[in-house]
């Protein structure tokens, strides 16, 4: 299957192990990923803080650019923020006439013109987990991720807000999107698939910090401080994560939390594509790891060893007659 | 509290320039906004309590806020709204007004935002050794001390660029951007 | 045209005169409009003496036709029909034109207001000229009545009617009646046991001897009309004999199979196959859970036939259909609980601590799962503290927009009862407190002095993620406490989730069955919303209890009860006029093409072979007028609602339009139209 | 009444149960809507003739409305079913006589809606204001005799009516 593709800023340098291991994944599992040409910067969070306009349009060239170079009607981006605009300039531009007016007005000082829907913006999970499925990943499966015990962490900007979830779960449980937008299970069952131990991470959907490590580093360290607390809580080995900005932060920023708090995590942080890559047998080299700043050689060696008992996540419940039912959960989809 | 900057317009204004906010005047002051945000703690007033202030039409003290500068952009308060009100979006149109009215007390936060554009504008993509050195050398670089070992981790593990990619349409965007700030001013 | 029109403008106090120009209104009419001998306005026409001066113009001018223009039809049409009998003028000559809600109410400019007013009156004066004479038909009254729904608002309309004298069908589709109520343990603000108040009337129920109680049976299909419903009963198969069944109960004993029961204990505790939701369940006889029951499944088992004392268990048995005729039906089909999982940041079914405000409605029970005691899910560890969430499901435009109205109550009566059995700590988190009845603010009043906690902020979400020192191996209950504007985070053993309460998940299909109406939410809809809350837009038909809407125990009662004194007044009366608004063939006219034989949902149209034509059935019409649209040889005529009086209608409506275009084509016929 | 601006003239009919209820329900909210619509009460959307909204066309009306209960929820089960059929039946005639196809619209409206049926009737007049006074004669010659129209009319009516049996 084609799709164009939008790395975003974050994927040529500081999270170019995403963009490698994406790469590195995509062919095997029959996905072509094919660049947008001469794509721009989304504004990430910035450019809708001092102009509104210009953060759509900015947006709106991309959206522009992808719809005239017509390799697919999927746009896939695998940096949450970046999917996290494109598709909100998309929707935006479809459910309110002034900013589809004002936004193509700008387009037009460029020749360029985006109708709303021409793209469907994805994100790369949701192609993997929809498009490829958990069938045909199980049987790229070489290299079993047994013993390893990961915190999918999903972050905040492919789950919210409700119009811009992935597809695969019900409405109702993202009020009109795609996925839950507090407890998404869809990362949990394609790391189970590669035969990970997945922990019921309770904070899978908090925010990682963004941008604040730059602005009030102390909110960030504490925000970075709860995750890794937590994960660890629940004895994760690492931390999966499918967006560059969160990686960052808990990767890159974990020893100054450590010094922050007088704390002493180690937890790796690693991408979904870089673990599927090494489920599915390539060269960790290949797949940029060895350059996460919190080292993850040590807890990868533990792929294949025994699994460490861990103690269960969710609260004890004695099993003889006086324990009450738990109610039936909602099937996972 | 309510003072002589009271500004009956000011509610209909924050509305006027956020998509989707005519449900604020629904606001039920329940606090599911506030008590989400991650870095509620932090913020001068809770959200919830900026919207009482806004509905209030206490502009100055409203634009002076910090609180749509620590919104971390998660989008839990919009998730949850049972009012469906873009919270959001509307701490992006606080800090806009708040811009262009230069009502912030602490310019770590717009000039962060400002210098990210910047970059943008002259490149057509983010820098972020280019966007560092900019913002934290005119800029509380005490601050960043501690964060300098983490700079270098970066640059051993070649994961910061020294040198920008100018994109090839960058004629093209400029026009495109001119365009829509001109719009803006209107 | 030689009829004499009177025309009534009223002013309804400022509500029509202030907007719409009632004199000049009047006046205009007067000099005007064809056929119009007097034109009056009036500050009330609904008043005794607005309706007298009706009267008295058609007795001293000789009026043989009235036009009101006042409010809605719906509100006034009884009142001035029956100012025109009492002056001798058939009450169907009398026409109501709506000034108040379709003008004054909704127009802001005078003077299109009024240019508005004149074309709506000018329809009704032309229209009014066509009406004919209409004699509503008397029919009977069957005085035996349906009650749909066994809790304690079908229950009290059952009692009413059945110590009233009259016969009563009491259908309930569970196994026992008792509904919701059975299920609590208090009851607010007096804390009173529900078991202690409801199994009495539930025993009175079942030995009643004008009450045929049917449980474990469903209403499948209702035809007929206000006086004389025939309804078709299904009667589920229990697989035991009531005839020969004691209620012993020795086969529930002796049934090795357990599962969770669903329904009764809300998922929180088991029974047996073979079961009977509680022990005063009434009737008395258990029912086998077919889904479930070990024989049903794999042929072999047997035990609760083996051991019955009376072999009274019947593993042939099969569904039965009944056949009632009835005169009323009362609806009381009650609500379904807001599913909690549906607000994944609330943890149920996830977080084993948290519970349904139903789930502990079961554990405070003494005849529930836990034997009354509050206890985690573990079933032994009592909680230390406990957060009680109001508004889930409620208040939300994502799940239910609207109050739950009850919710605020029991919280504070959960509050009482954790306090009272355990000792623990108890937090509400409430976004606005509603103690909205007699006694109500005074139990608030109470358990604030019984020292529950209460932050006034909507909790943002349930975790077990501890953060600060004292959160470990708790839930952590986040929100912001509006009233300080901080965010706080309160660490419990246990969370209650007060859910919603929500339209029965069949509502529509009720509503649809009994041709009844049901708003967006699926609640059913009353005639009117403050002045015949338990009448429903269908004669015959009444709602009670929380069908019609969230609504306490005491509403419920009430509501059972108002409902029951609606029907014991049509059984007295004995006779019920059903409008005369019914369709009828012209023998001569009809061609015999039988279109509209099949576009009758009510079947009231036959073709008589003999003469070749087809013939309507006025006791069977329920005067829609499709057949009458439908018929290509115009020989189907509606009553009040003829060709030629909507025509006129339609004429008077339009009188001031520019027919340059229009009027130079002849308008379409009948004749034309025959083809 | 002064000539500056176009007001047209709109004949709705309403069904008893649902519609007209929501537009009582509209005037009990005081939800201010365009006086340039006129109602018009039948017991059920099945009511409307054919001829009727002809006749309204005819009689110098700009646009007619036709409202009932939600399908499914018709007070007389189906009926409205009925007026759908004969609503596709007319708009489909309508053009071929040259009535632009706003002029004529089909509204569900449980008793409960009266914001959207007030939402409707001012989108109605909005749209039908645009259009302009329905010129019926002109676009009537242009498409040779109406009664061949009419009768054209009739047949289809009859037919719809047929394969609704």
């Amino acid at each position: 299957m084609r799709y164009a593709y939008y790395p975003g800023c974050s994927l040529t340098r500081s999270a170019e192990p995403y963009d490698l291991s994406a790469k590195a994944i995509a062919a095997p599992l029959g996905l072509s990923l094919e660049e947008v040409d001469d794509w721009n910067c989304c504004g990430a969070t910035e450019y809708i803080s001092i102009n509104k306009n210009a953060a759509y349009a900015l947006v709106g060239r991309n959206l522009a650019l992808a719809a005239q170079q017509g390799v697919s009607k999927d746009l896939v981006a695998p940096c949450s923020a970046c999917y996290l605009n494109l598709r909100k300039v998309d929707h935006y531009m479809g459910v309110y006439p002034e900013i589809r007016e004002r936004t193509n007005a700008a387009l037009a000082a460029g020749n360029l013109h985006y109708e709303p829907g021409a793209m469907q913006v994805r994100h790369l999970l949701d192609v993997v987990v929809e498009d490829v499925g958990f069938e045909n990943l199980k049987e790229r499966v070489v290299r079993p991720l047994d013993g390893l015990r990961v915190a999918p962490y999903y972050g905040c900007l492919i789950v919210r807000p409700q119009w811009n979830g992935g597809r695969g779960a019900s409405p109702e449980q993202s009020g009109g999107g795609g996925v839950d937008p507090e407890y998404p299970t869809h990362l949990d069952r394609l790391l189970r698939t590669l035969g990970a131990e997945v922990v019921d991470f309770p904070l899978k959907t908090h925010c990682c910090g963004g941008h604040m490590t730059q602005i009030s580093a102390d909110t960030a360290y504490e925000l970075i401080r709860r995750l890794l607390h937590n994960a660890s809580e629940y004895e994760a080995d690492l931390i999966v994560t499918a967006c560059p900005m969160c990686q960052l932060n808990l990767d890159a920023y974990q020893s100054q939390v450590n010094r922050h708090f007088g704390t002493s995590f180690h937890l790796p942080v690693l991408y979904f594509t870089q673990m599927i890559g090494l489920a599915m047998g390539i060269a960790p080299a290949e797949l940029g790891i060895g350059r996460e700043v919190t080292p993850a050689r040590e807890v990868l060696g533990r792929i294949g060893a025994a699994a460490p008992t861990a103690p269960e996540a969710a609260p004890r419940r004695k099993r003889d007659d006086k324990a009450l039912p738990m109610p039936r959960r909602r099937e996972e989809a | 509290m309510h003072g002589p900057s009271s500004d009956a317009d000011f509610l209909a204004e924050v509305i006027a320039t956020t998509p989707g906010a005519e449900t604020l005047i629904t606001c039920l002051q329940c606090g599911t906004c506030g008590g989400s945000c991650p870095s509620g703690p932090d913020m001068d007033h809770t959200p919830r309590h900026l919207f009482a202030m806004i509905n209030a039409g206490l502009r100055d003290e409203v634009l002076r806020s910090n609180t749509p500068w620590y919104c971390v952009a998660c989008y839990y308060c919009m998730a949850r709204c049972p009012k469906d009100i873009p919270i959001t979006d509307l701490m992006y149109s606080l800090k806009r007004m708040a811009v262009r009215e230069k009502l912030y007390d602490d310019r770590d936060a717009p000039d962060w935002s400002t210098s990210f554009i910047g970059m943008v504008d002259s490149y057509g993509r983010s820098f972020e050794f280019g966007l560092a050195t900019r913002y934290h050398l005119t800029h509380s670089p005490l601050k960043k001390v501690g964060v300098g070992p983490m700079a270098l981790e970066m640059f051993s593990k070649d994961r910061m660029a020294l040198r920008p990619h100018r994109i090839k349409g960058m004629n093209q965007l400029r026009a495109i951007l001119d365009t829509a700030k001109a719009q803006e001013a209107v | 045209m030689t009829e004499r029109v009177g025309v009534y403008v009223c002013h309804c106090g400022s509500n029509i005169a202030g907007t719409v120009d009632v004199e000049g209104l009047a006046q205009w009419a007067q000099a005007n409009l064809a056929g119009v001998t007097v034109a009056r306005d009036y500050k009330f026409m609904c008043s005794s003496l607005g309706q007298e001066l009706i009267e008295q113009d058609i007795k001293e001018q000789g009026l043989t036709r009235v036009v009101v223009g006042a409010c809605s039809p719906h509100l006034h049409e009884k009142t001035f029909r029956k100012a025109c009998s009492n002056a001798g003028l058939n009450p169907y000559l009398c026409h109501m034109v709506s000034l108040r809600e379709q003008v004054s109410w909704v127009t802001s400019d005078k003077r299109l207001a009024l240019e508005k007013a004149k074309a709506l009156i000018s329809a009704g004066v032309r229209r009014v000229q066509l009406h004919e004479e209409l004699e509503p038909t008397e029919v009977p009254v069957n005085p035996n009545t349906l009650v749909v729904g066994g809790g304690i608002a079908g229950i009290q309309a059952a009692l009413e009617l059945a110590d009233a004298g009259y016969q009563v069908y009491l259908v309930e589709r569970e196994p026992s009646i008792g509904g919701h109520m059975a299920q609590f343990d208090k009851t607010f603000p007096t804390l009173d046991c529900a078991a202690c108040i409801l199994t009495p009337k539930m025993s009175d129920v079942g030995q009643h001897p004008n009450i045929n109680l049917l449980s474990y049976s469903e209403v499948e299909e209702v035809s007929g009309y206000v006086g004389s419903f025939h309804v078709r009963l299904k009667k589920k198969a229990r697989y035991v004999k009531e005839a020969d069944c004691t209620g012993c109960g020795i086969c529930i004993e002796k049934c090795p199979k357990r599962v969770v029961d669903d329904v009764f204990e809300a998922g929180l505790g088991y029974r047996k196959a073979v079961y009977r939701p509680f022990p005063q369940a009434i009737p008395k006889f258990p029912v086998i859970d077919r889904a479930n029951c070990t024989y049903f499944e794999r042929g072999t088992c047997r035990a609760c036939e083996k051991f019955c004392p009376t072999n009274a268990i019947d593993f042939e048995q099969s569904d039965a259909f009944l056949d009632l005729d009835v005169g009323n039906i009362i609806l009381a089909t009650g609500y379904d609980l807001f599913d909690c999982a549906k607000i994944p940041q609330y943890g149920y079914g996830r977080l084993a601590n948290v519970f349904t405000s139903l789930e502990f409605e079961r554990m405070c029970n003494a005849a529930g799962p836990t034997e009354g005691k509050v206890v985690l899910r573990d079933g032994v560890t009592t909680p230390r503290s406990v957060a009680l969430i109001h508004c889930v499901g409620s208040r939300d435009k994502r799940h239910h927009p609207y109050c739950s109205a009850v919710c605020c109550m029991s919280a504070l009566k959960f509050g009482h009862l954790v306090m009272e059995k355990t000792g623990a700590d108890v937090t509400s988190f409430y976004i606005d407190m509603r103690p909205l009845h007699k006694n109500y603010e005074e139990f608030y009043d109470r358990l604030q002095q019984e020292g529950m906690h209460f932050i006034r902020g909507r909790a943002a979400e349930v975790t077990d993620a501890a953060r600060l020192p004292g959160e470990e191996g708790k839930l952590i209950v986040q929100a912001e406490d509006t009233l300080i504007g901080r965010q706080r985070r309160v660490p419990v053993d246990m969370v209650i989730l007060l859910g919603a309460l929500q339209p029965r998940a069949d509502a529509r299909e009720t509503a649809l069955r009994f041709g009844i109406s049901c708003s967006m939410d699926g609640w059913l809809t009353e005639r009117h919303p403050k002045l015949d809350p338990v009448a429903t837009m269908t004669d015959g038909i009444f709602i009670a209890g929380t069908c019609q809407g969230p609504k306490d125990i005491p509403d419920s009662v009430a509501q059972g009860a108002a409902a029951a004194a609606r029907v014991q007044g049509m059984i007295t009366t004995g006779t019920v006029m059903i409008e005369p608004i019914v369709a009828s063939i012209d023998e001569a006219r009809c061609s015999g093409c039988r279109i509209c034989n099949n576009l009758c949902p009510f079947n009231a149209i036959d073709y008589l072979e003999d003469k070749g034509v087809s013939f309507i059935n006025a006791a069977l019409c329920k005067g829609c007028g499709t057949c009458v649209a439908a018929c290509p040889a115009m020989a189907i005529s509606g009553a009040h609602f003829s060709y030629d009086q909507i025509s006129a209608e339609l004429e008077g409506i339009l009188y001031d339009a520019v027919r340059g275009n229009g009027h130079a084509v002849a308008t379409p016929e009948p004749a034309a139209a025959g083809g | 009444m002064d000539e500056t601006t176009f007001e047209p003239k709109i004949v709705a009919f309403l069904c008893n149960w649902c519609s007209y209820r929501a537009a009582d329900l509209a005037g009990t909210a005081r939800m201010k809507y365009r006086p340039n619509v006129r109602i018009l009460r039948v017991m059920c959307s099945g009511r409307v003739d054919p001829t009727f909204v002809l006749k309204a066309f005819a009689l110098g009306a700009d646009g007619v409305m036709i409202a009932g209960c939600h399908p499914g929820e018709c007070h007389y089960l189906e009926q409205n079913y009925k007026a759908m059929r004969r609503y596709e039946m007319l708009r489909h005639t309508l053009s071929a006589m040259g009535v632009e196809s706003d002029r004529l619209r089909l509204q569900w409206a449980s008793a409960a809606e009266g914001a959207q049926l007030s939402a409707a009737i001012n989108d109605m007049v909005e749209k039908v204001r645009a259009l302009g006074p329905l010129s019926w004669a002109g676009n009537w010659s242009e498409n040779g005799h109406h009664l061949e129209a009419i009768e054209r009319l009739a047949n289809e009516h009859a037919e719809a009516m047929e394969v609704s049996a």
